[in-house]
């Protein structure tokens, strides 16, 4: 319990995973479309968490830094595109609830 | 150029159709007479070609593969396929057939279609093409590629200028086939994956190294894509469907050249290459031939619609090719031979004459006729003439096809053989009833007198074109009816070897009528099979055949 | 330490998650991710925790909180057609999914190993911190194509979305 | 920094339609592109001209057959053939989206520099053996389809459907992430290699699969295997026609290749990590097969039938996987250069017919072919190809597929194909039955009688091109087989020695 | 020069053409002149042929022309065989065929259908002669199955009536139905004797002993037997002839009377060697041509048109033959088919000469006292009822006697039944020739117009009384001091291939007394319905009346028409249409293939309502496809 108590690589990976998790869960249970949004952005800081983890204990390898700018990177882009695409679709319907926008089915 | 056309004989058959009805499809609507012109006589080009050059086969006597173009086509990482193509006395009659059938067809229906007439004759050349491909395929895939290339234009054909439920039908014609044909495709990777190879000789000598469970699961799978084809009973019913909606050229054509299709594929390829399964299965085979036979005519006979009799008269007809076929003797199966040419021709005259009556009616049902007789007297000679061919009445083509599949199943040597040939007797007079009734309903008795029946619409009777479409019809019903030697004595030998192999116990032998001469030696079957590489000996057929 | 941060990570996700009102919950992601820059630090890595705090505690919940603004829908809609048997299988796969991570990353040897291995090396020689100017070096070096990419990601992000919410069309 | 003639021929083709994508947004800017044509044509004149130039590179590597690189990025044969494949793909949706956007009545530029910086993406993605950069690449070219299909933004269905995709996409983004990650953290590298031997030598821990699970996943998401398929429908639906069809080409195509990349050329087929992958991809095969075909069965629009048409054809590139032959994964290569031409051809006749908006479904083809009868004829060759009717070049992608699949015992899988495809051919009859054998509705002619004669010259003329690929794979199988595919593979990823 | 006997049938086959092809062009003269000229050039032919073959070793001719069919172990050739049974037949055939074509010029001289009805009458004798030169069993199908054909055509002559179709359909039906028995035993004999020419066949039975009990040849024999029924109407399948009356009425007479009808008889002959090996089928021979001739007799009692009543006692006549036969009496039955030739030919032709003259009118009951009016057609017509009824010196005396002698040594019960059946015919035709010719006219208007036909058809009925008297003397019995000199003759060709000829049948015994009963019951019966019937019908109606039952059953020819018709052609109907409607429509294409495509739309709804269009669904069942996934990749 020692080690976890410091943060050992498996305490680290088991934080990631469980963010990971309950971002999914935020998406497939929520219907409010910014809050799914929210869940992604945290599943994708979940991936950083595990992989700035992992770099630390590889010995520091930089490449799991660079990965973690690059993965900043494109969660802005996907921040924006998601954001944009919230308040087009807020414009026709004026809602954001994701169960409404449903006429495309079957 | 005819270095080339001798030289390609085969290939210019095959695709010289299609070439040109792809030109003619290019013609525009309101060029219509002429493209139709165009199309007859390219087709009638191509059937004296096709004659001419097919017919300097000697009649009699040993023949193999005469007419033959190997070459390899696509040998994809492993598993070569070949362009091969070749006449010999299996099919030779029936590419004849399908070359003879396409011009009289589509002179006959000149008239019939007034929509669109210059791309539905130009389909039905590239149906041609299909059909003429499909009997001379020698490689496996080939043959496939040709087999499902021909559903295309049918479909086409029925689907554009057939009755009122043409959509159905040519949906049900079109699936219904190719449910078929997909597991047999997957039979056909399976063996030919195992032998590396799409010529039949070689997948022959495979299949038999296989355990025979496999073999059966193999033939059945071809037997089933055949059996929709031919059509045998149950898988028959997309026949009356396709038939009735199709208009005349496609019932012709379907019933005349497309039903061989499935009875050739058992001879050519299914027999040969599972002989023991196909002996196992023989009875099954038989039996639902029979009941084919007994069960079309007795359905034929409450049809009220002529087109739809005469489909069910095919299923009967069919069921005496399969019978022949599955007595496994020589008489039966030149009998089931010369009864797929006289289906061709018989059938295919008839829903002509069919055609040529709602040409002038526009209806086909026979509560509608009387009397009609009187008014189109040429017309009902013709009539009657191939309905006595269809009922098989001596000396005229029908009879003989039947009396050979009869004798040839009642001397099979299968404990069945002689039931089964009994039963089957039962077609014969099944097949006058129900034609000979029809005949009288719509042709004798007074005219009808109804203002808004068919016979008060008829008022001509047959013109010159539609009896140049006949005579030569009627000439081969006698011609073959009263020499059927010349039309089954090329097909005797390979018979002769295709069954002896079949029976034989020597493997060695087994496999060697669909072996090429060269791929037997180039190959070099793995398994030694073709050690001596000698072609077997004529086997003596007198002693095999009368069992006292 | 470790455990406090990591217990604040998901404490403050799993609050987000379960908030009716959007503003609130933005305001429990910021949690969340204060959670993970501390984690980062706990990783030796400071540069990390202050871009984590910069680019997604203040740009990136900052663009959500103000589009939540825009759009002024904080409260979550009443749902227009209750399916509580996909609520309950979405649970049901998520609690699976916990219980699988949890046997998962605790009954991995590779981490295990991992762990062993960086504990033996730090007793060696001690864990520096982050450094900057190997990352640098490390980007333009071997991800110099990754960095251009990145770079047309963003602008590609920027096209596209003035290209949906551009006022006219 | 140097860069080698090498460098320079790698980067090239990926560098000109950067270039491009940046530029149009500029040429946007103008206020009269609505009406000035010369504009708009100048857009798509730069577009066109930036692929074409790199195709023309692509081309040109593939002539002198070398496997040049730059950084992470390798256009070896493998790469070369994704980026002809891509560039191709990208023309054809070009051509015809002059032709749709005219039809819709909105045109805007940002599409095009969209269209661009996808397909850089794309061939970023299919041709780089670094997971950081497929990262990249899978970011670079999903990005701007999301806002592609919601191009035409006034319909709300088109924003719906690319909201739709935007969520599921970034899901399975992530989860392609957090496998990478977990990837790289329990073997310590990025590249793809240097995974697989690390999993051959330390063996397959239980983290590891799973970060294989969540990679496999991102692929399949992208090619739309069941059940990671759901947005396809949707997305196509709300996409217009020529982005639909990219999509469905171009994604799938580079998603397959990298799966290639991935799958048979890193971790291997033999070893126990690949049997499982095998088998995954043998039963989400068999789903999506049966699946996407019987969903398209009851469609009404067709380009939803579409759509599940391109989930059904999913599964049988996933059949190549599982065969796992070399010969197989040259056949998914084939299949994937019919497809092209098949689904391109097959969204493109929609925008060739003139059918916009909600007017999609099978009514409103009604007697179209009698109206254009060599687009109808076309449309035809392009369905009976889909089907996979012989002579067209769909049969023989089946073919080569099935072949290997019964070859390496999965007799059933190929049962399963066949009936599978025998369900196909009746949706995909309902198009040729709604061109040739139905006569337009009088509303319809009434209707046709009072807008303009529809001009469409660029997509027919994708269309025919697209036809005349169909029938030459049917006809020259050996050309395209032996002289693309298989020498894509051969030098590609080594999996044919 | 024997070879040309080809001509024999051909020419007959070519007048067939003329007539059909260009008949109608050339004018009822032309057609006359080649129609009538081919058979009878035809008969001169087959004289010439007739007295080759008697010169010939063996009294028997086998010409080969060529080959027919020939494939693995068949080969069937174009041959004709002349011997003693086929040279009789052959001329019997041809001889009167040309007076019957003779007496058609004048009898169907206003039809319009003149060049057609010359076509299938030509065609016919063309098939007869096949049937009866034919030197293999294929060959004589194809004469069996072509007589049928005309036989359908000539019955169909006025096709555009209701009935006449409906006859000649129900005739070719019926024979068809013995066609098939016939191709049955074609080829059980063909299985057993590998071969169909009927020379080999003959010569292999040679060899064989009689069979015991049910075996192979017995079904070889009775399915050939069956063919006989069916082509000369005995029962089961005699229904069609009496319906056949409909067809003009020479056509009746030549191929409903004396030649396509006997061919029955005269395949069995042909076969003879192979039928001797069969007792049970001789037995069943007897006895169902026994019934036969009682059946039809009673029937033929009450009949009034007078063509039903000459048709039942074709039928009769022909049941008597089969009687012989199957007592072993070949040459005997084919005697009788010889004298019946003759005198039925002649009745036939006579009643067409009354009908003629009374204008189409066939019902007995409206004739009477033609006596005057048609001397010669009563003359010649009693000369022939005197020949049916077997007064001793007429023809049918001697044939008839002969069978019923042999059908005594066989069983007395035939031999009884035999004697019912000769006594009704005594009765019926009696009572047709005092209904016809004697007492009042009872339709006057027609018989002012009566009058006697023209030379064509009264010289073939001089010709025909001339030859019904003398035919019999061609077989006196022993039993009066002949030699039954046609069985001599005949031998040949009725023992070909056995080793030794079986001893000719031995008279002794009761022959004289059986012969003197049968006699005086015939004359008995007939003076009985001259006087019943001299004077009109009173008599015999109150002799019906006190009979009731029976009256209307024989009226009604015992339900039998009704009974085919409600037991077998109706449940066929239904069968077939069971079998379309619900078999072929419901079951096979319902079930068989709608339904799996029904249920794969169903499926396919069902798959499409798992798109709900709610993202977060989407994003449930990727959740669910992951932990597919880790379940194959962890388990």
């Amino acid at each position: 319990m020692g080690a976890w108590m410091n943060g050992s690589l498996q305490g680290y990976i088991l934080v990631a995973m469980l963010l990971f998790i309950i971002g999914l869960a935020t998406v497939m249970l929520r219907r409010t479309l910014l809050m799914q949004f929210m869940g992604i952005e945290l599943m994708l800081n979940a991936a950083n968490v595990a992989l700035l983890a992992f770099a630390r204990f590889r010995g520091g390898d930089v490449t799991g830094t660079v990965f973690y700018l690059f993965i900043l990177g494109v969660a802005a882009c996907e921040a924006a595109i998601g954001l944009a695409l919230v308040i087009a679709l807020f414009r026709h319907r004026k809602t954001t609830d994701a169960d409404r926008a449903d006429s495309l089915r079957q | 150029m005819t270095e080339w056309m001798s030289n390609h004989l085969l290939t210019f058959l095959v695709f010289a159709p299609a070439i040109w009805g792809l030109l003619i499809l290019c013609f525009p609507e309101k060029q219509a007479p002429l493209a139709k012109l165009l199309a007859i006589f390219g087709a009638a080009g191509l059937f004296f070609i096709s004659a001419a050059r097919l017919l300097t086969i000697p009649p009699e006597g040993p023949m193999n593969l005469v007419f033959a173009e190997h070459m390899p086509w696509f040998s994809v990482v492993g598993l070569p396929v070949e362009y091969s193509l070749s006449i010999d006395g299996l099919n030779l009659w029936l590419v004849l057939l399908t070359t003879f059938l396409t011009p009289l067809t589509m002179l006959g229906t000149y008239r019939s279609v007034t929509q669109r007439a210059g791309s539905f004759m130009a389909l039905i050349l590239i149906l041609e093409s299909g059909m003429l491909g499909a009997f001379m395929a020698q490689d496996l895939l080939f043959f496939y590629l040709f087999w499902e290339a021909m559903l295309i234009p049918m479909y086409f054909v029925i689907g554009i200028w057939g009755g009122d439920e043409r959509k159905y039908a040519a949906n049900k014609f079109f699936l219904y086939t190719l449910s078929g044909s997909l597991l047999w495709l997957v039979a056909l990777l399976y063996l030919a994956t195992k032998a590396g190879t799409f010529a039949p000789g070689i997948m022959a000598a495979t299949a038999l190294g296989l355990p025979f469970s496999v073999q059966c699961t193999l033939f059945l799978a071809f037997a089933l894509a055949f059996a929709i084809k031919v059509p045998l009973f149950p898988l028959h019913t997309w026949l009356p469907d396709a038939h009735v909606q199709a208009p005349t050229a496609g019932s012709v054509i379907l019933a005349g050249v497309l039903l061989k299709l499935g009875s050739y594929g058992f001879l050519r390829f299914a027999l040969p290459m599972f002989p023991d399964a196909f002996s196992h299965y023989a009875k099954p085979i038989a039996m639902l031939s029979v009941i084919a036979i007994v069960y079309g005519a007795l359905v034929a006979m409450v049809q009220r619609d002529i087109k739809k009799l005469v489909a069910y008269s095919s299923v009967s007809h069919m069921g005496f090719v399969m019978l022949g076929l599955a007595s496994m003797t020589v008489v039966g199966t030149q009998g089931a031979m010369l009864q797929m040419l006289n289906h061709g021709i018989s059938t295919g005259a008839l829903f002509l004459l069919v055609g040529m009556l709602y040409d002038r009616a526009h209806t086909r049902m026979i509560s509608d006729f009387g009397g009609v007789a009187s008014k189109m007297p040429v017309f009902t000679t013709f009539f009657f003439i191939v309905t006595l061919s269809s009922i098989g009445l001596p000396l005229t083509n029908g009879f003989v096809g039947e009396f050979l599949i009869l004798n040839g199943t009642y001397i099979s040597g299968f404990p069945w053989g002689r039931v089964f040939a009994t039963v089957a007797t039962l077609g014969v007079l099944l097949g006058a009833v129900y034609m000979l009734w029809m005949v009288k309903k719509v042709f004798w008795g007074p005219e009808n007198p109804d203002e808004d029946s068919g016979t008060q619409h008829l008022h001509s009777d047959l013109s010159v074109r539609e009896i140049a479409v006949m005579v030569p019809i009627v000439v081969l019903i006698f011609w073959m009816g009263l020499h059927p030697r010349s039309f089954i004595s090329v097909s005797e030998q390979p018979i002769v070897n295709l069954l002896h192999s079949a029976k034989a116990p020597d493997p060695r032998v087994r496999v060697q009528p669909m072996l090429k001469p060269e791929s037997a030696t180039k190959d070099g079957l793995k398994d030694g099979l073709a050690a001596d590489g000698a072609a077997p000996a004529a086997p003596s057929i007198s002693g095999e055949e009368v069992r006292k | 330490m470790f455990l406090l941060f990591a217990l604040i990570t998901i404490i403050g996700a799993l609050a987000m998650s379960q908030q009716k009102n959007v503003i609130v919950a933005g305001l429990c992601m910021v949690l969340t991710f204060l959670g993970v820059a501390g984690l980062f630090l706990m990783l030796s890595n400071p540069v990390a925790a202050a871009l984590q705090v910069i680019v997604y505690s203040g740009a990136i919940m900052v663009l959500v909180l103000f589009t939540i603004m825009l759009l002024n829908s904080h409260e979550e809609e009443p749902a227009i057609q209750s399916r509580p048997i996909q609520r309950w299988v979405g649970a049901l796969l998520i609690a699976v999914f916990g219980a699988f991570a949890f046997r998962i990353v605790m009954g991995s040897k590779a981490l295990v190993d991992i762990n062993t291995l960086a504990d033996a090396n730090t007793a060696v020689r001690p864990m520096e911190a982050m450094n900057l100017a190997k990352v640098g070096e490390e980007i333009f070096r071997h991800y110099l194509l990754g960095f251009e990419i990145v770079g047309l990601l963003l602008l590609a992000a920027m096209v596209g979305a003035v290209a949906l919410t551009k006022k006219e069309l | 920094m140097n860069l080698t003639s090498q460098n320079w021929a790698a980067l090239m083709p990926l560098l000109v339609p950067s270039v491009a994508a940046c530029l149009i947004p500029i040429a946007s800017l103008d206020k009269d592109q609505d009406t000035v044509k010369s504009v708009r044509a100048a857009m798509f004149g730069m577009a066109l001209l930036a692929l074409g130039v790199s195709f023309f590179y692509f081309t040109r590597i593939w002539a002198t057959g070398q496997n040049v690189f730059f950084s992470n990025l390798k256009m070896d044969r493998l790469g070369q053939f994704s980026g002809i494949f891509v560039t191709v793909a990208a023309m054809m949706a070009l051509l015809q989206l002059w032709d749709h956007l005219h039809h819709e009545g909105w045109m805007k530029g940002e599409t095009l520099s969209l269209l661009l910086f996808s397909a850089v993406g794309m061939m970023l993605f299919a041709s780089t053996t670094n997971l950081l950069m497929m990262f990249l690449g899978l970011e670079l070219l999903s990005l701007p389809l999301y806002v592609l299909t919601a191009t035409v933004r006034f319909r709300e269905e088109s924003i719906e459907g690319g909201m739709k995709y935007f969520i599921t996409g970034a899901v399975a983004s992530s989860c392609f992430l957090m496998g990478t990650v977990l990837l790289y953290g329990l073997t310590g590298t990025l590249e793809l290699d240097g995974i697989g031997t690390a999993i051959l030598t330390t063996g397959a821990d239980p983290l590891i699969l799973v970060g294989a699970v969540l990679l496999l996943m991102g692929f399949l998401f992208k090619i739309s295997a069941v059940p990671f398929h759901q947005w396809t429908p949707d997305a196509y639906e709300a996409s217009p026609h020529p982005i639909a069809g990219f999509m469905s080409v171009a994604t799938k195509g580079v998603a397959v290749i990298a799966l290639m990349r991935a799958f048979p050329g890193a971790i291997g087929l033999h070893t126990a990590t690949g049997q499982r992958v095998g088998m995954a991809l043998a039963v989400l095969a068999a789903a999506t097969m049966i699946i996407g075909n019987l969903s398209a069965l009851p469609q009404t629009n067709v380009k939803r039938m579409l759509a599940y048409s391109s989930i059904s054809h999913a599964g049988y590139l996933l059949l190549g996987f599982v065969a796992g032959t070399p010969e197989a994964y040259t056949g998914v290569l084939f299949y994937l250069v019919i497809y092209l031409a098949m689904n391109m051809a097959a969204f493109g006749m929609l925008t060739a017919f003139g059918l916009v908006g909600e007017h999609t479904q099978f009514e409103d083809l009604r007697g179209l072919g009698w109206k254009r009868p060599v687009l109808g004829v076309a449309a035809v060759i392009t369905m009976l190809s889909l089907a996979g009717i012989p002579p067209m070049g769909g049969f023989f992608g089946k073919y080569f597929i099935f072949k290997e699949l019964v070859k390496t015992g999965h007799v059933g899988l190929a049962v399963l194909g066949v009936t599978a495809s025998l369900v196909s051919v009746y949706y995909y009859l309902r198009v040729v039955v709604a061109l040739f054998l139905e006569q337009p509705s009088e509303s319809q002619v009434r209707e046709a009688s009072e807008k303009p004669e529809i001009q469409s010259f660029l997509s027919t003329t994708t269309v025919l091109i697209c036809a005349a690929i169909i029938l030459a794979g049917g006809f020259f199988q050996n050309l395209l087989v032996d002289g693309f595919a298989a020498k894509a593979l051969k030098e590609g990823i080594e999996i044919l020695r | 020069m024997q070879k040309i006997a080809w001509l024999i049938p051909i020419l007959p086959l070519i007048g067939s053409a003329f007539n059909g092809l260009i008949g109608k062009k050339a004018g009822k003269k032309a057609v006359s002149i080649v129609g009538v000229g081919t058979v009878v050039a035809s008969f001169l032919t087959a004289l010439w042929v007739f007295f080759a073959m008697k010169d010939a070793p063996g009294h028997r001719l086998d010409l080969i022309y060529g080959t027919w069919m020939a494939t693995g172990s068949l080969t069937v050739p174009f041959g004709l065989t002349i011997d003693p049974l086929s040279g009789t037949m052959m001329l019997v055939v041809t001889g009167i065929s040309a007076l019957i074509h003779l007496y058609s010029v004048g009898y169907m001289a206003e039809e319009e259908g003149y060049a057609r009805y010359f076509c299938y009458l030509n065609l016919f004798v063309f098939f007869m002669l096949t049937l009866v030169l034919g030197n293999s069993l294929p060959l004589l199908f194809v004469g069996w199955e072509g007589v049928g054909l005309c036989s359908y055509l000539l019955i169909g002559y006025a096709f555009e009536t209701e009935t006449a179709p409906a006859a000649g359909l129900k005739a070719f039906l019926f024979n068809r139905t013995g066609d098939m028995g016939m191709a049955i035993g074609m080829m059980a004999l063909f299985a057993l004797f590998g071969t169909l020419t009927i020379g080999d066949i003959l010569n292999q039975a040679g060899h064989m002993q009689a069979e015991v009990g049910f075996g192979v040849l017995t079904f070889a024999t009775l399915m050939l037997f069956v063919g006989a029924t069916g082509k000369s109407a005995q029962i089961p399948l005699y229904l069609w002839l009496p319906d056949a009356m409909a067809g003009p009425t020479p056509v009746s007479a030549l191929i409903h009377a004396a030649t396509m009808v006997t061919s029955g008889i005269y395949m069995i002959c042909r076969l003879a060697p192979v039928f001797s090996l069969t007792p049970i089928t001789m037995t069943t021979i007897a006895w169902v041509g026994g019934l036969t001739a009682l059946l039809a007799a009673t029937i033929g009692l009450v009949q009034r048109d007078i063509k039903k009543v000459l048709a039942y006692s074709t039928v009769s006549q022909l049941g008597y033959m089969f009687l012989g036969l199957g007592s072993a009496g070949f040459a005997a039955g084919f005697f009788h088919v010889f004298t019946h030739a003759w005198f039925k030919a002649l009745l036939f032709l006579g009643a067409g000469s009354v009908i003629h003259a009374m204008h189409h009118e066939q019902d007995l009951f409206r004739m009477g006292g033609l006596k005057e009016k048609l001397p010669i057609t009563f003359w010649t017509m009693l000369i022939a009822t005197l020949c049916i009824m077997g007064i001793p010196g007429f023809s049918g005396f001697f044939s008839k006697d002969e069978i019923l002698y042999l059908a005594f040594l066989k069983s007395p019960a035939l031999w009884a039944i035999g004697l019912v059946a000769a006594c009704c015919t005594a009765f019926y035709m009696a009572r047709l020739m005092a209904l016809a010719f004697l007492g009042e006219p009872r339709d006057s208007h027609a018989y002012e117009h009566a009058h006697e036909a023209p030379m064509t058809m009264t010289l073939p009925l001089v010709v025909l009384a001339v030859g019904a008297v003398v035919a019999g003397f061609w077989g006196i019995p022993k039993v009066l001091g002949g030699t039954f000199a046609v069985e001599h003759w005949l031998e040949p060709a009725l023992t070909y291939g056995h080793a030794e000829a079986e001893a000719g049948s031995v008279h002794e015994g009761p022959a004289m007394m059986l012969m003197g009963i049968s006699v005086a019951a015939a004359a008995g019966f007939g003076l009985f319905g001259w006087s019943l019937y001299k004077n009109g019908t009173e008599k015999s109606e109150r002799l019906a009346a006190k009979f009731p039952g029976a009256h209307t059953i024989l009226l009604n020819k015992y339900f039998l028409d009704e009974l085919v018709e409600g037991y077998l052609l109706r449940p066929t109907r239904w069968f077939g249409n069971v079998l379309w409607k619900l078999f072929d429509v419901i079951i096979i294409d319902g079930i068989g293939v709608n339904l799996p495509g029904a249920l794969t739309r169903v499926a396919g709804d069902f798959t499409a309502l798992l798109q709900t269009g709610r993202v977060r669904n989407y994003v449930l069942s990727m959740g669910l496809g992951v932990l597919v996934l880790l379940y194959i990749f962890l388990k």
